[in-house]
């Protein structure tokens, strides 16, 4: 398999220069990298700019509502655990529209991949501020500026107990690439929110203004992913400095080791033919 | 011979538990029963009733008169003692209640007194009164006790034998103190079959239909689905999943269904309505959805544990855009059993949204059946290649002129299935094309609905011919209008009973009435708007003259419908 | 004399800006117009095009044919090029088109090079179109410099001034290199009145009615309602929030509702899927409330960016539970403005959900209008003791007999008001009296229908004695309707148009049609179940014999609906 | 004012013993020692037996949807930013059905003060797990135990930016009362999470569980609720000592004040008939 191999050649409906073109690119990279076929993967995701991506993948995919993609992708994971899910969201399908999901889906724990397009705008509304929104930002509906505080969604995983938080950034697809990988390979639910500009409405968190904060946080001599005192402050820093990498790290037995899922063959894998009510019906006797 | 028995106290004085016990008791007798439940949305406290009514000829419905109050407080006697025949008796604990036993009516016992004599704890009050019940129904002890212990067999030896004990205590004062025969039922011979709910029937159904997952948010009075399958999960391989909110499961049962499993939902009417949008991606991306909706009254919040059928014109009409749907009502638990099965079946042949539209009358009340012989309801898996098909390249929205796309799974074949909630190619890829959107819109909606025409279940109905009135109905009320019809002296009235009521069977409907061609039609519905009458007036001109409504959260009796009905049309 | 000009090309050039400017030129010449656009969900690339039909008539529709096609890319000229009638033009860029100019029929202008000379930068190019169009069409070129400035103005300057010189740019080269007279329309006489969209005339709608509080998550079509509020809000001290959710939005406006101010939200299908859990509690508490659906395909994500009115039944039956309701389809944004300021009145009034049903067509298309007399639209506010009432002790829920309890506002008045979802006294506390229950869903559902029978919004028709044909249709298909009645030559056909869907005007409907007793009745709807047609016979009885129906997400146009009726009816 | 001032006399429908009512009396207390009168607060619940504390009380009332409160107390505070508005929720109203409300709610920051019974367990549908039910907890849903992490609503709440973060617990009335009067009287979102023992379903975290592990965290000495470090890890202690008090509190604007609707008079007074808009329609023509 290569990244070829994962390609759809279903015409890309991004504008020019987004950096979503930089999460697609790392993500084929990374399934090259697991070694994954494509019949074996799963892409769900909701809708917006971000969750088009599948659209652009060779691998199975489940393209469907506004903030619903990672209940679709929990049911699918529990039907067939041999699948590699990963969904491909937007910043306003995940944190705005799905935050429900997003609290409870960490709690769950199912062994899935959440990739973040993290543009802190609404793309395809054409752009009206996002949860993670900058204060300030003007819109054409927030047309004082946004002032909501924006949703802090590494700090949030990490209290809710996520065992994988991790930012990224789409203008270094390689690290990026590695994120994923790391991500997929981690067992359990694992977050990464990845900074990805949108040419169109983000005028702000620009590439350049990117280029100029971001650092791997591997780099820094204190690092240490398992100290969540630690975690919480890299993963509060955003000022002139702006870590990616793995923010958090820590095991924790998944929804599937839990309820036995695990121990099973996969569910969508019983046969229904040798199902027998008449024992529990003679307990209603 | 029947006989009607009522346990009425406060909330969480196990007034459940004395009627299931009961329940399977007479049923173990040989005596039919139909037993349905009054009960507050409150855990301790306010007045719950639970209403069993016996007979040697089947019961389909409850009825309005109690031959035996079981009052297990003092207010219970006040709220319920109108509803007592004359010839009736009253039972209460001297303790609780202030009117001594003076009358024929009124038979104290020391329910609490012998329950601590038992076992040193109140908690045993309600073996007790099974006791008293089973003494007053002449039932065999024994037998009783075979059932309690099936029941609380689980719950560890000591516990087991202290219930008994009062059991048999609660028997023994009755016996020894209450010499009337008036109430004598004994037993007829070993009755089969089962006592269950409709919650507990499409359970049943669901498990038999090879549901392997399930995901719910708690609703009463649909948790009791939940509750059931959850029992079975282990031994079935099912996982049962709580989710955080209605919109979670819905879309976590689609992501199951689209990854492979059979797959099901169920709630009340306010988490059906969060529930639309959902539907309609289910509808969209033609993936099989099965939802139960156990109606309650509404509006909003409205009475939580107590029933209504307003959700019609809701699930005939839920979620955004246009596609086929399939809506069953069963009215019986056998139909709720069946009705699940067939289901899954329709919702994975024809990859569309069906409903099961139950409701709390439904859900919440015990009868004997027998189940219907499963071997006659399909559970073939409708999916390639299991089903021998199989094509490469694979589109999962293949027009094929049809209606129905060939529907894989996920990893199952070698080609990727790219399921799409916008508009889609038959590829699954987005598209903004005119003309492939009318054929996506003919596939999802009209060539489906055709296809359904022949996969109707179709009503139940009296002989119609020389019939002056016709009452139809859907849903729970099938007992009771079905026992109503024949009880109503002097006059013709038949029934037409809709366990399916989308797509509309107007073909079948029409025919059935041209048997009684001079018949006034009738609606009845637990509803205020007569939405059955509207649909029906929709779907095959036919305008009914009237229609029967109840819509205070409150069952019909069969003794109120014969009322209604003479008083009604006698003089037409 | 009318000419349609169609400015094609990628999202993200400019077309709608392009569109406005000269729609709101042509206003100024005192022509009419109607301009609809047909745009897809991307932000850059893909093929949008922005469709102005202009004539000295009232303008209501768009016409299938192109006169003038402006083609900013070469795209746009394979897509449209078949629309364009025979004596037609197609202006293109020499450096976009490989098509030179050799027939009369293609006009290339380099529209680039223009922008580039004008200010050294491509934003430019719209400016040199519109100087194009207006040079084709003959306009004042120092009228369309005012309109420039009025919407440039804010931009600061320097930008402003060279939009102008490129403008002028743009031109002086359609003078100088285009000689035919052929879309000469000059100037009639200043037009008054406003142009704009369904949208915008929603908005002020709410303004005016004094809509203090507008929540919504942005959802294509309807976010332009948003927008449009947004921009007044300062001005009129109204708070417009962007929700987290939709559940948020009827939620947060259901609060501010009961706390005393004009609230409203506004969605598309599957955001109003959300919401019907949200409308069963406004009905629930009787608290007022205004929720804008702007329909477009569906199901699921469906059409983001098109149009179609599958939502009419989704809106009668959204949410669980009986209760009135008020459902206004609006056909103009005329309409759109008056029943945006009834809905707010009709909603206190009653205390009751009202909603608008528009649709992408509506909310997108452009027209000159003028606003209808705001002194005839009540205002008044609907509660105590602000009008006059006063009770003391309140109860929220007093059963008065009428079928309206009184409504205070918190803090208005000395004692505390209880609102409750459950089924609540009428002092607004839960509970499950059966007596209570029957008179608050009366209250809620029957004595409110009969209320709003006298509220009616009549249908408009035109006259109906001698037809043969009546179309019936409901909100945006009104205009389209209308002129196309008007066009069949040779056949005598009529229109009803329902700007009120619910309760259904079932009297007016039958009486309008009292004058045609012979007439074949044809529901005439952008959708594919004939929704309309199945609500008529519903509720009047009255069959159609057919319905016109489009549901591949563009709207009918006036030669299609003609072809339509000829087709299919010429020979009746 | 006193406390017989603010009961409605409704019957009371919750179970006797419940902590439920150790609520109920600290709210009359708090409002008492606040000098609210009736008809300035408003108390909006959703749907639980937590939701239903409004009806006992004698103050302005909106008992809406499960899950729901949140909004329906935002706009209404919107509309009328004089009111004291108060939510009483329940865990699975807040954290389950209303999850996304409450982070969202958090970053809005209106002044409203909620009040989470928690009880970790859903009681009005008869005892299935919470969102804060103890893992390994068996009901009659979860019958091999509960599996899903409980959530965190302190860490979460502090992760998201509240400026006010608080645990009570039932069982200490007049503790509560002083959270409840502080919570009202801070200027924004004001969370307070209460521990409530319900005695008819949850028969692990009863009034003696808590008795034996709840401290007051003012008595620790290292006590500093400005200190988020600190507060994260109070917020987690969950074991042998459960702090109840204000673990975590900072200034933030309010929503109020950054929109202008404090400097207005509360929108619900505007009148509607001045409303003239002949100058904006000028716009358009
Ligand atoms: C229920 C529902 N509400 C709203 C929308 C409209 N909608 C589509 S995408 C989107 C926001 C997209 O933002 P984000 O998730 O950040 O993705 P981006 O486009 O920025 O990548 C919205 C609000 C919808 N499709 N469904
Ligand atoms: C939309 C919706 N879903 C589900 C329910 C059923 N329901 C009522 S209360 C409740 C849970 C209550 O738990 P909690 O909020 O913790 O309150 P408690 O009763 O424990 O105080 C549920 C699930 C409902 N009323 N509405
Ligand atoms: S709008 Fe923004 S996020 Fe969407 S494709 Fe364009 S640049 Fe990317
Ligand atoms: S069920 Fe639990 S929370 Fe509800 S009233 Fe009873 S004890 Fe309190
Ligand atoms: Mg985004
Ligand atoms: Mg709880």
């Amino acid at each position: 398999m290569n990244e070829h191999d994962f390609e759809s050649g279903d015409e890309i409906a991004w504008c020019p220069g987004c950096g979503d073109f930089g999460i697609l690119s790392a993500l084929k990279d990374a399934l090259v990298q697991l070694g994954r076929t494509p019949r074996n993967v799963l892409l769900v995701s909701g809708i917006g700019q971000a969750a088009k991506l599948p659209h652009y993948m060779n691998c199975n995919c489940f393209n469907g509502l506004h903030g619903r993609a990672l209940p679709v992708a929990t049911g699918a994971k529990i039907a067939n655990k041999d699948l590699t899910v990963i969904v491909t969201t937007g910043d306003g399908d995940c944190y705005g529209e799905g935050g429900n999901h997003f609290i409870h889906a960490i709690r769950r724990n199912c062994d899935i991949t959440v990739v973040v397009h993290d543009n802190q705008i609404y793309g395809l509304t054409k752009g009206q501020a996002s949860p993670t929104t900058e204060p300030g930002y003007v819109t054409k509906v927030q047309l004082s500026g946004t002032v909501l505080e924006p949703l802090h969604p590494l700090e949030t995983a990490i209290a809710l107990g996520c065992g994988f938080v991790a930012r990224g950034f789409s203008g270094d697809m390689h690290h990026l690439a590695g994120l994923m990988a790391a991500g997929v390979r981690h067992k359990g639910f694992a977050l990464i929110d990845v900074l990805q500009p949108c040419v169109s409405f983000n005028h702000k968190n620009t590439f350049a203004w990117y280029r100029e904060r971001v650092y791997r946080i591997e780099e820094d001599t204190e690092y240490d992913p398992a100290d969540k005192t630690y975690a919480y402050r890299m993963a509060a820093e955003w000022s002139d400095k702006i870590p990616v990498g793995i923010i958090y790290r820590a095991a924790r037995p998944t929804y599937e080791e839990k309820t036995g899922i695990d121990g099973m063959p996969p569910l969508n894998q019983h046969e229904i033919d040798t199902i027998d009510i008449e024992t529990i019906v003679t307990e209603y006797a | 011979m029947e006989i009607t028995v009522r346990i009425a106290g406060e909330a969480g004085q196990g007034i459940q538990s004395i009627g299931r016990i009961i329940c399977r008791a007479i049923k173990r007798h040989g005596w039919n029963l139909f037993a349905d439940q009054d009960y507050m949305s409150r855990i301790r406290g306010g007045n719950n009733s639970f209403r069993i009514r016996i007979s040697d000829t089947p019961c389909l419905a409850p009825r309005e008169k109690t031959d035996i109050l079981i009052a297990l407080n003092r207010e219970s006697v006040a709220i319920h003692e109108g509803t007592v025949r004359k010839k009736g008796l009253i039972v209460a604990d001297e303790a609780t209640d202030d009117v001594t036993a003076t009358t024929l009516r009124y038979f104290n016992v020391p329910i609490g007194a012998l329950a601590k004599a038992s076992g040193g704890k109140s908690l045993y009050e309600n073996s007790v009164v099974c006791g008293v019940i089973t003494g007053l129904l002449h039932l065999d002890p024994d037998a009783v006790v075979n059932v309690l212990k099936d029941m609380f067999g689980k719950k560890g030896e000591e516990t087991g034998d202290k219930n008994i004990t009062a059991f048999r205590e609660g028997n023994r004062y009755t016996r020894d103190n209450y010499f009337s025969d008036a109430f004598h039922l004994g037993r007829r011979q070993y009755g089969d079959g089962i006592v269950i709910n409709g919650n507990e029937a499409v359970a049943l159904g669901a498990v038999h239909a090879g549901c392997k997952f399930y995901s719910a948010y708690p609703m009463s009075p649909s948790t009791g689905i939940m509750a059931s399958i959850a029992r079975f999960a282990k031994r079935f391989g099912i996982v049962v999943e709580q989710a955080e909110d209605e919109i979670a499961a819905i879309n976590m049962v689609i992501g199951a269904s689209y990854a492979g499993v059979r797959a099901m939902t169920g709630t009340s009417g306010g988490g059906f309505a969060l529930m639309g949008e959902g539907v309609s991606l289910a509808a969209m991306t033609e993936t099989p959805l099965v939802v139960v909706d156990v109606q309650r009254p509404a509006p909003a919040t409205g009475f939580p544990t107590r029933t209504e059928q307003a959700d019609l014109d809701l699930l005939i009409h839920a979620g955004h855009g246009e596609f086929a749907r399939v809506i069953y009502a069963p009215g019986t638990a056998e139909e709720a059993f069946s009705l699940t099965v067939k289901a899954f079946d329709i919702a994975e042949k024809y990859q569309i949204p069906v409903f099961i539209m139950s409701d709390q009358h439904l859900a919440d009340s015990y009868r004997n059946v027998t189940l219907p012989d499963v071997g006659a309801l399909s559970r073939q898996r409708h999916v390639i290649p299991t089903n021998g098909q199989s094509v490469h390249p694979y589109k999962r929205y293949a027009l094929t002129g049809s209606g129905i796309s060939p529907r894989a799974v996920p990893s199952w074949i070698d080609d990727v299935i790219y399921a799409d909630s916008d508009e889609h190619t038959e590829e699954g890829h987005i598209t903004e094309d005119a003309r492939i959107r009318t054929l996506m819109v003919q596939k999802r909606f009209t060539m489906r609905m055709n296809l359904l025409s022949k996969e109707m279940t179709p009503p139940s109905a009296s002989s119609l011919s020389r019939t002056e009135i016709v009452l139809v109905g859907f849903g729970s009320t099938c007992g009771v209008m079905q026992e109503a019809c024949g009880s109503v002296s002097g006059m013709n009235v038949g029934y037409i009973h809709l366990p399916q009521v989308w797509p509309f069977p107007a073909e079948e409907v029409r025919t059935l009435l041209e048997d009684a061609p001079e018949a006034k039609i009738v609606s009845f519905e637990n509803n205020a708007a007569g939405q059955l009458a509207r649909l029906l007036r929709r779907e095959t001109g036919i305008a009914c003259c009237d229609s029967i409504l109840k819509y205070d959260g409150r069952p019909f009796t069969v003794d109120e419908v014969v009322a209604t009905v003479k008083e009604r049309y006698s003089s037409l």
